[in-house]
């Protein structure tokens, strides 16, 4: 320990005193000399005067100078992140690594620029919004409606009050695309010999096109079904995505130079071994065909349907034979919950939905199993399937267990069943617990390996097979997930195929990898009592009552206005712009910031930014509110002035260069931790 | 005395006021009537609470909210004494008399509440100006020379 | 300083009573730290009536608090106790933390004991230096000003500003420390003791000081008791008792220090436990230094705007001055509906005139020295 | 002052006095400039800093300021903290207690606007110079002991404007010479500094 | 023609110590600075040196205040009668081998009569700047008088024992090497009961800065407190000359003109011990000044007579 080893020990009591007497006289003579002997040992010492106008003190990187804005709405541009498909991970890991990387652009799988595309939009140009989202997620219209937006949830106004609405966003940039696209889409100029063939044209296969045909490859795609999408195609139903917008966007890659062949199926049409010797490199974007059906007694009995072919035949034929039924979902998924709405618009009577999980942890996303709820599906949770009960063939109850725990404590699946049974009756059960490929045909033929369960061998990272010049993409590697999950592995294959032609190393030191975001978990703002402008712009949605009888779309889209408004309650987060999202004025103790801004949408600019540093306190709290880091601490402490009034700095002087007016302190002081920032508080910058 | 005991004895001195009193923390809580707050005072003292830790009011609207702190050091626990008094004759009996650290509290409430301790041996304002009209601390007191920061949160 | 009477008020007839002289010691002079005025009633050299008059620094911190939000208020705590604003923003947040409900991680703890025991030492070190200023020494008080400038420097290194931090908040620390601080602190730490002994044999072993201090304002252990005297002055007088090891809070069991007390309570006795408890804090900030692990700062997911449930919460801690308490009630609402801060300063000062009686003139200014008060504090 | 203020009329009004006057203002100004005794009415938390800035590490006594606590000894009075009204009258009555050629530094927000305290208070006074001409304002709260000391040069570079002679200041640049000047942005400065006497 | 040497040598001795006195503030402020871990005054001259070049022409235009209520005319030429006894002082101090500017057979005794003077100056001031705190000082001042007059003079004394004159010329003359240490606890007292009659160091009392301000001289301002500060210095320049003198044979020390350079560095050796002694020590009350100087001086100093006189008898 440090302290004893010196040899200063605390007295048992503090109160001492000459010895009486001539020995106490000779200590009280003794204590003036000591007295002189301090004084005079320190006058030799050297001084610890600082010479102020030669030699300053070098202030700590943290001190808490006059204030200064960085960067001002309409003064300065706001930077969008976009580069040529390799090196888009390395721009973003050291936007990340500078603490520059917005949360929404960071938490999203694809990396989307959210920020960049609010920006356009509120600067009302909308093409170029769409044509920059699209770089990185390739179906923006799509995705506007089915994406389950962890951008949202990362969205720092969460902490302010309600996150930007950004999947509508994507949405209302795909309409107004719409009306140019014409003389935007030119094909992409082929500038390589080398060729690429794409299995699938789920999104992960387009992505992949897309990023190969900006690059300069000819790429051509094969597709089993008479339509494009894959998954999205088959399996989702119409409510939510109307065909059109699908068809529509995957033409628009087919204008930029993809060469499409629909209904043609590698394995039967065109062996996979002809395509691999034709084509310099192949992708298997294949996805997931068949939903896989538990082995219980009575499983075979008719009335027993996979939830891939329900959902199918809802897409094609808009009938599955369900009318007037009771049918029983079995699974927890966003596909569970599909297949029971689809059900639900296919004229069955009842429809209910059973999963081992409780009421608060299923796996789906909340806000698809309220909109569930509210059409008029019950939930029946923590039930576990476990026999078929059929009457001459046909199906008349299914047999539930009821499940006491879904995760053992290391977080493995491994349900607990208590022995009480119950006996849900119903005429067609669901089974939506799961899908798996089928390869069998596909890879007839070919050294491609494949793992016990019928599942391709292939690496997570880098997405190579087995087999050179092989790859696979999107959820055939990756299982069952969400949309933007297999668009952000097409970029990743992308990446390697182009190494791989190239003849580099698929994964060498140079290779960046994205890096996995760390996030402040928000406490819900309370929004009780906040103005309508700074609140989100409402979705309209189709009432539920008629939303089940048809497969109309469920959501309706945002006029252009509401979506400008929207677009600029963007913070403009990291972008170091000051937007005028008046926040350091309302947390500042003496009201000594007045923030105004014109708030109408396209025009929206900072008319007031005053600092009255005669009331500041400079207590910091507002430089870590600011979400932009625009709002910093110089290090300047030398505020003399003449006159009172030269003490409020207006707009124009707070964009002052922050270094060297007389003070040493160097700018870039960096407010330690916006609260909704990562913890690691960043040194200087 | 032990921290039970003492639960005890506050429960069977003043059934009809349930004091609450937690044993784990170590301190509770006793609202007693304006007229029998110099009794239980007492009382405390007598128990050994030696130590008048605080001692301040809370403007409850149509009546003042007094709070009063004491501390035992052996049993190493705190009890809080609260009484109401009306609004517009506030008096109370001074607790000088038992904790001679009282004096200069009781005259910071008088100047900001304007509650008059009776037998305070000086009570005089003791942080305002003599000359001051008006209680600060008050939620009515009207003063044009406060300007109020604008409600912008 | 001829019109200083008519300046503070005192009307004209009180000068003059009788054989007594009645001088004002007024709100502004070298030794009373701060703005105090004293009135003292004279019989030749030695002080019949000593009346200290105080509010010269009364800006209704307490009205103000009731028209902040819970985060705006500590900016208004660090103008507490400006020699020790670290103390009064952690008592604040504790009885935030008490009234919402809110659990501070353990490196936010460990790191407010390291920066509330460096505040003690800086804010003993004014006080030391004061009392040699008070009898003369005007070197001893630079010397211990010295090891206070060490101090501000820690404190602007992490939180940015050297005497208002606005560094503790309800749910933790704003931010880490920086990298490199803790071996900055621990050398300071080790320099600090022996710095210690050599401030006490410059003043308090000084023959002439300790003449001077020795038997001065003499407070009988039972008295300070009575009176409500916490703190180093109450240790003075051999009062055992100190909320960090009687009311033990935060980390401080997991740590061990000896509370240095004195005999006889005079004004020596109180200058020298405030020595050695600095000696202490540097032994507590090793131990804190040394248990210290990675961790977060500040409490997860807390909202922008606190609002706790209505109803009351008191906390205190043990500050350079005493037991520093903050009572707060909430109806709910973004802001507090009453604030009080139980000021041991101002307790403290409440026994000057019972201390002065009988002393000379020049003792009466030893003896505010010895009680410590920092106006902001008293006057609130 | 009587006696120094006839000598500068006298000078003013003799022929050659001109160049004399001059002169002798550019001595006094020097010597006033370099020897301001300072008067310290440290009351907050600015005290603190105001301590600091003539002690060891930041030494005051270089520029020739010394803390004197008798206002007759002063010419320079740094108010440091917040003054309320209770001790308005007090901080008045020393003002005046000083010898003539006196300025007045008011350091830190309270002293120049109430600062923090200017909202919600009833008993704080809003800015020094409500009762007191204030010569240079500091921003900061506390400001550090360096701006103290920087404030005492502007102070100095506003003295060297001034003549013993009343009504005759030479015109002083009182706008910042800082490189990057808060106030270079174009921006009008109140007055071009002709400076009132 | 003594009428003319007279005005000269008063004119001389004012010169001397206006020049002592702008080098002692200046010296001070340097020892403060160096005990205190800072540089003190470095702007002007060389280190500083010429800082008082800065302060004295400031004080001179001050505003010349006269408090109202205060006695007129005392209250202007007090300062005068606190200077004027250390100039005279100055006089009776043996420079030069047998030449001392007045050397009159009771030098000795002149110079230990005339300081005590200063007292009445300073209670003239306190009286006439009506202001409690001056009073007080002044009446600490005058009640603290006596108590170190006494060992002063008894420390003197046992050197003049020992050269059996009051002439200073005739006592350096009889000046012998073995004086010094036979003599150097004389010295001690001889320096303790001076810095307490100059009020300076532990002894400043009467204008105690912690407590009543600036003491007598709180109602003075420019350039009659620089007459003040003048006559500190110039006691402390005529007394630490004197101590040079008698306690370490000043001009014998070398012989011819060195006697006198030797005197001088002998002198400011003194004068800084002296500052360092005010930089380092807390003040005294004035009562414990007082037991002080009876109960310690006092018996020290004849306890000194009593061997010097034994040393003289058995010469």
């Amino acid at each position: 320990m440090a302290v004893d080893r010196d040899r200063v020990r605390t007295p048992r009591t503090v109160s001492n005193d000459f010895a009486a007497g001539l020995r106490g006289w000779l200590d009280a003579g003794r204590s003036l000399l000591t007295g002189l002997g301090i004084t005079g040992r320190t006058a030799a010492r050297t001084p610890v005067t600082v010479r102020y106008p030669a030699e300053k003190i070098r202030v700590s990187p943290r001190w808490r100078g006059a204030l200064r804005l960085r960067g001002l709405l309409g003064h300065d541009e706001i930077p969008l992140i976009s580069a040529e498909p390799p090196g888009y991970n390395a721009v973003i890991d050291d936007l990340y690594r500078g603490e520059r990387l917005p949360p929404c652009v960071g938490n999203c799988p694809a990396n989307v620029d959210a920020r960049g595309q609010a920006f356009l939009i509120a600067d009302d140009r909308i093409p170029e919004a769409y044509e920059l989202v699209r770089s990185r997620n390739i179906l923006p219209g799509v995705l506007g409606r089915i994406c389950h937006h962890p951008c949202e949830t990362a969205c720092r106004r969460n902490y302010y009050d309600e996150p930007v609405a950004i999947r509508p966003l994507h949405r209302f940039a795909y309409e107004e695309y719409r009306k140019v696209a014409e003389e935007r889409l030119t094909p992409l100029p082929v500038t390589r010999e080398q060729t690429v063939a794409i299995v699938g044209s789920g999104p992960s296969g387009l992505a992949a096109a897309y990023d190969l045909m900006t690059l300069g490859y000819a790429v051509t795609m094969f597709e089993r079904e008479p339509q494009p999408g894959g998954a999205l195609n088959t399996g989702v139903p119409t409510y939510r995505l109307p065909r059109d917008v699908l068809y529509n966007e995957v033409n628009d890659l087919v204008a930029l130079g993809l060469d499409l062949r629909l209904s043609t199926e590698v394995g039967k049409d065109v062996p996979l071994s002809v395509l691999m010797r034709d084509y310099d490199a192949v992708l298997l974007a294949v996805g997931l065909q068949e939903s896989r059906i538990l082995p219980i007694p009575g499983h075979d009995a008719d009335g027993v349907v996979g939830a891939l072919e329900l959902l199918w035949a809802a897409n094609h034929r808009g009938e599955a034979g369900l009318r007037g039924k009771r049918v029983l979902v079995i699974g927890g998924g966003n596909v569970a919950v599909d297949a029971a709405r689809c059900a639900l618009r296919m004229g069955a009577a009842d429809v209910s939905l059973a999963c081992l999980e409780g009421e608060d942890e299923m796996p789906c996303h909340p806000w698809e199993i309220e909109e569930a709820l509210d059409e008029g599906v019950t939930a029946l949770c923590s039930l576990g399937p476990k026999e078929v009960l059929t009457e001459g063939g046909h199906v008349t109850a299914m047999r539930m267990q009821s499940c006491t725990r879904v995760f053992d404590e290391t977080g493995r699946f491994a349900p607990e069943f208590a022995d009480e049974f119950t006996d849900v009756p119903a005429d067609v059960i669901v089974f939506a617990i799961g899908q798996a490929a089928k390869l069998d045909d596909l890879l007839g033929g070919t050294e491609l390996l494949v793992s016990g369960r019928g599942q391709l061998v292939a690496d997570g990272t880098d997405f190579t097979t087995s087999v050179a010049g092989v790859f696979a993409c999107g959820e055939v590697v990756t299982g069952p997930g969400s949309a933007i999950v297999s668009i952000a592995t097409g970029h990743e294959a992308a990446t390697s195929i182009h190494r791989f032609l190239e003849g580099r190393p698929t994964d060498d030191e140079h290779r960046v990898r994205r890096p996995v975001p760390v996030y402040a978990r928000y406490a819900k703002a309370d929004v009780a009592g906040v103005e309508r402008t700074r609140l989100r712009a409402v979705m309209p949605m189709a009432k539920p009552e008629d939303r089940a009888r048809d497969f109309r779309p469920v959501e309706l889209g945002l006029t252009h206005l509401e979506a400008m408004a929207e677009a600029s309650r963007c913070l403009r987060c990291q972008s170091e712009v000051c937007v005028g999202c008046t926040f350091c004025a309302r947390t500042c103790p003496d009201y000594a910031l007045q923030v105004e801004r014109v708030d109408d949408p396209g025009i929206r600019c900072l008319t007031r930014y005053d600092l009255d540093l005669t009331k500041c306190c400079f207590c910091g709290l507002c430089a870590e509110q600011c979400p932009t880091n625009a709002l910093t601490h110089t290090g300047q402490y030398e505020l003399s002035f003449y006159h009172r009034d030269l003490m409020t700095f207006d707009k124009g002087e707070m964009l002052r260069d922050g270094g060297g007016t007389r003070a040493t302190g160097r700018d870039g002081v960096l407010p330690p931790s916006c609260p909704t920032r990562p913890h690691r508080g960043g040194e200087d910058r | 005395m032990r921290i039970e005991e003492l639960r005890e004895h506050l429960c069977s001195v003043y059934p009809d006021l349930c004091p609450l009193f937690s044993v784990e923390f170590g301190d509770g809580t006793l609202t007693v009537p304006a007229d029998r707050l110099f009794s239980a005072a007492q009382d405390m003292r007598d128990l050994g609470f030696d130590l008048l830790g605080m001692l301040t009011a809370v403007d409850r609207g149509e009546t003042f909210e007094l709070v009063y702190r004491v501390r035992s050091r052996e049993m190493s626990a705190a009890i809080f004494l609260k009484t109401e008094v009306p609004r517009d004759e506030p008096r109370i009996p001074s607790l000088v008399p038992l904790w001679p650290a009282a004096d200069w509290q009781e005259r910071e409430v008088y100047d900001m509440f304007g509650i008059v301790f009776e037998g305070h041996p000086d009570l005089r304002r003791i942080l305002l100006p003599d000359d001051w009209e008006g209680y600060p601390l008050r939620k009515d007191y009207a003063d044009e020379r406060i300007i109020r920061r604008p409600d912008y949160i | 300083m001829t019109g200083q009477a008519e300046a503070c008020g005192v009307d004209a007839h009180l000068l003059q009573t009788g054989d007594e002289l009645v001088v004002n010691i007024g709100p502004s002079h070298p030794s009373t730290h701060g703005v105090c005025r004293v009135i003292v009633h004279l019989d030749g050299e030695i002080v019949t009536h000593a009346e200290p008059v105080i509010g010269h620094l009364h800006r209704g911190i307490e009205k103000m608090a009731e028209n902040r939000t819970y985060l705006q208020v500590v900016p208004l705590t660090d103008r507490l106790d400006y020699v020790g604003s670290m103390y009064a923003n952690w008592a604040y947040c504790r009885a935030v933390e008490r009234l919402a409900g809110i659990r501070v991680p353990e490196r936010a703890e460990y790191i407010r004991v390291v920066m509330c025991e460096l505040q003690r030492i800086a804010s003993h070190m004014m006080s030391i230096g004061s009392t040699g200023a008070d009898t003369g020494a005007t070197s001893a008080f630079i010397y211990a000003f010295n090891q206070r400038e060490q101090v501000v420097d820690l404190f602007e290194a992490v939180c940015g500003a050297r005497l208002t931090y606005n560094y503790v908040r309800p749910g933790g620390v704003s931010f880490d420390l920086p990298d490199g601080w803790i071996e900055q602190c621990r050398a300071f730490t080790r320099s600090h003791p022996s710095a210690m002994v050599e401030i006490d044999k410059l003043l308090f072993g000084n023959v002439i000081a300790r003449q001077r201090l020795k038997g001065i304002g003499v407070l009988p252990a039972e008295e300070a008791i009575a009176r409500g005297v916490t703190g180093p002055a109450a240790r003075g007088s051999g009062v055992d008792w100190d909320l960090r090891r009687d009311d033990s809070y935060s980390v401080y069991p997991r740590v061990d220090f000896e509370i240095p007390l004195g005999e006889n309570g005079d004004a020596y006795d109180r200058g020298r436990v405030r020595l050695w408890e600095c000696v202490e804090s540097c032994r507590i900030i090793d131990q804190a230094l040394a248990q210290i692990e990675e961790g977060p700062i500040k409490a997860e997911g807390l909202p922008r705007l606190l609002a706790p449930r209505p109803g009351e919460a008191y906390d205190h801690i043990e500050s350079a001055r005493g037991s520093l308490g903050v009572y707060l009630v909430s109806d709910g609402s973004v802001r507090p509906y009453r604030m009080h801060v139980r000021s041991p300063a101002f307790q403290n000062l409440s026994v000057l005139g019972y201390l002065a009686e009988g002393h000379t003139l020049s003792d009466l200014v030893v003896i505010l020295g010895s009680l410590d008060p920092v106006f902001g504090e008293v006057d609130r | 002052m009587a006696l120094v203020d006839d000598l500068g009329r006298a000078l003013e009004r003799t022929p050659g006095g001109g160049i004399i006057l001059t002169s002798l203002d550019a001595v006094m100004d020097w010597s006033r400039g370099h020897s301001l005794w300072s008067m310290p009415m440290g009351t907050a938390c600015c005290a603190m800093e105001l301590i600091a800035a003539s002690f060891a590490r930041f030494d005051f006594d270089r520029h020739g300021t010394i803390p004197r606590a008798d206002p007759r000894h002063a010419d320079v009075m740094v108010v440091a903290g917040t003054i309320t009204r209770k001790m308005a009258p007090a901080v008045k009555r020393l003002y005046e207690q000083m010898p003539d050629p006196k300025w007045v530094i008011a350091m830190g927000n309270c002293a120049v606007s109430g600062g923090i305290f200017y909202y919600d208070t009833y008993s704080v006074v809003r800015g020094v110079d409500e009762f007191l001409p204030v010569d240079v304002y500091i921003a900061g709260c506390p400001p550090r002991p360096e701006s103290l000391q920087d404030a005492v040069l502007r102070l100095r570079e506003k003295i060297r404007a001034e003549s013993i002679a009343p009504g005759r200041s030479r015109p002083a640049k009182l706008v910042l010479p800082s490189p990057t000047d808060p106030r270079a942005g174009g921006v009008a400065t109140a007055d071009d500094g002709s400076g009132e006497g | 023609m003594s009428l003319l040497w007279g005005l000269l040598w008063g004119l001389a001795a004012v010169m001397l110590i206006a020049g002592g006195a702008i080098i002692g503030v200046w010296w001070e402020r340097k020892v403060a600075g160096r005990v205190q871990m800072r540089y003190g005054p470095q702007q002007i001259g060389p280190a500083g040196s010429l800082q008082m070049i800065a302060d004295v022409p400031k004080l001179l235009f001050k505003e010349d205040i006269v408090p109202e209520g205060a006695d007129e005319p005392l209250f202007r030429y007090a300062p005068l009668a606190v200077f004027a006894p250390a100039a005279m002082s100055l006089a009776v101090v043996p420079f030069a081998a047998g030449w001392a500017p007045f050397d009159s057979t009771v030098g000795a005794l002149f110079f230990l009569a005339v300081p005590s003077i200063s007292v009445i100056g300073i209670l003239l001031s306190a009286w006439a700047s009506h202001n409690t705190f001056a009073a007080l000082g002044g009446l600490r001042a005058a009640a603290q008088m006596v108590s170190y007059e006494v060992p002063r003079s008894l420390s003197v004394l046992s050197v003049i024992v020992l050269a059996g004159t009051l002439r200073p010329t005739d006592v350096m003359a009889a000046w012998e090497w073995w004086w010094i240490p036979l003599t150097f606890v004389g010295f001690l007292v001889f320096l303790i009961s001076s810095i307490a009659e100059m009020n300076r160091g532990p002894f400043d009392i009467p204008e105690a800065e912690s407590e009543l301000v600036a003491g007598y001289f709180a109602d003075y301002s420019g350039i009659r407190w620089a007459v003040f500060m003048m006559g500190e210095y110039g006691a402390l320049i005529a007394t630490s000359l004197f101590g040079a003198a008698f306690f370490f044979g000043g001009h014998r020390l070398l012989p011819g003109v060195g006697g006198i350079v030797a005197m001088v560095v002998v002198a400011c050796a003194i004068i800084t011990v002296v500052m360092w002694v005010k930089w380092t020590f807390p003040r005294l009350r004035a009562d414990q000044l007082m037991a002080f100087c009876w109960k310690v001086l006092t018996p020290v100093a004849l306890v000194q007579l009593l061997v010097a006189g034994v040393v003289a008898a058995w010469l």
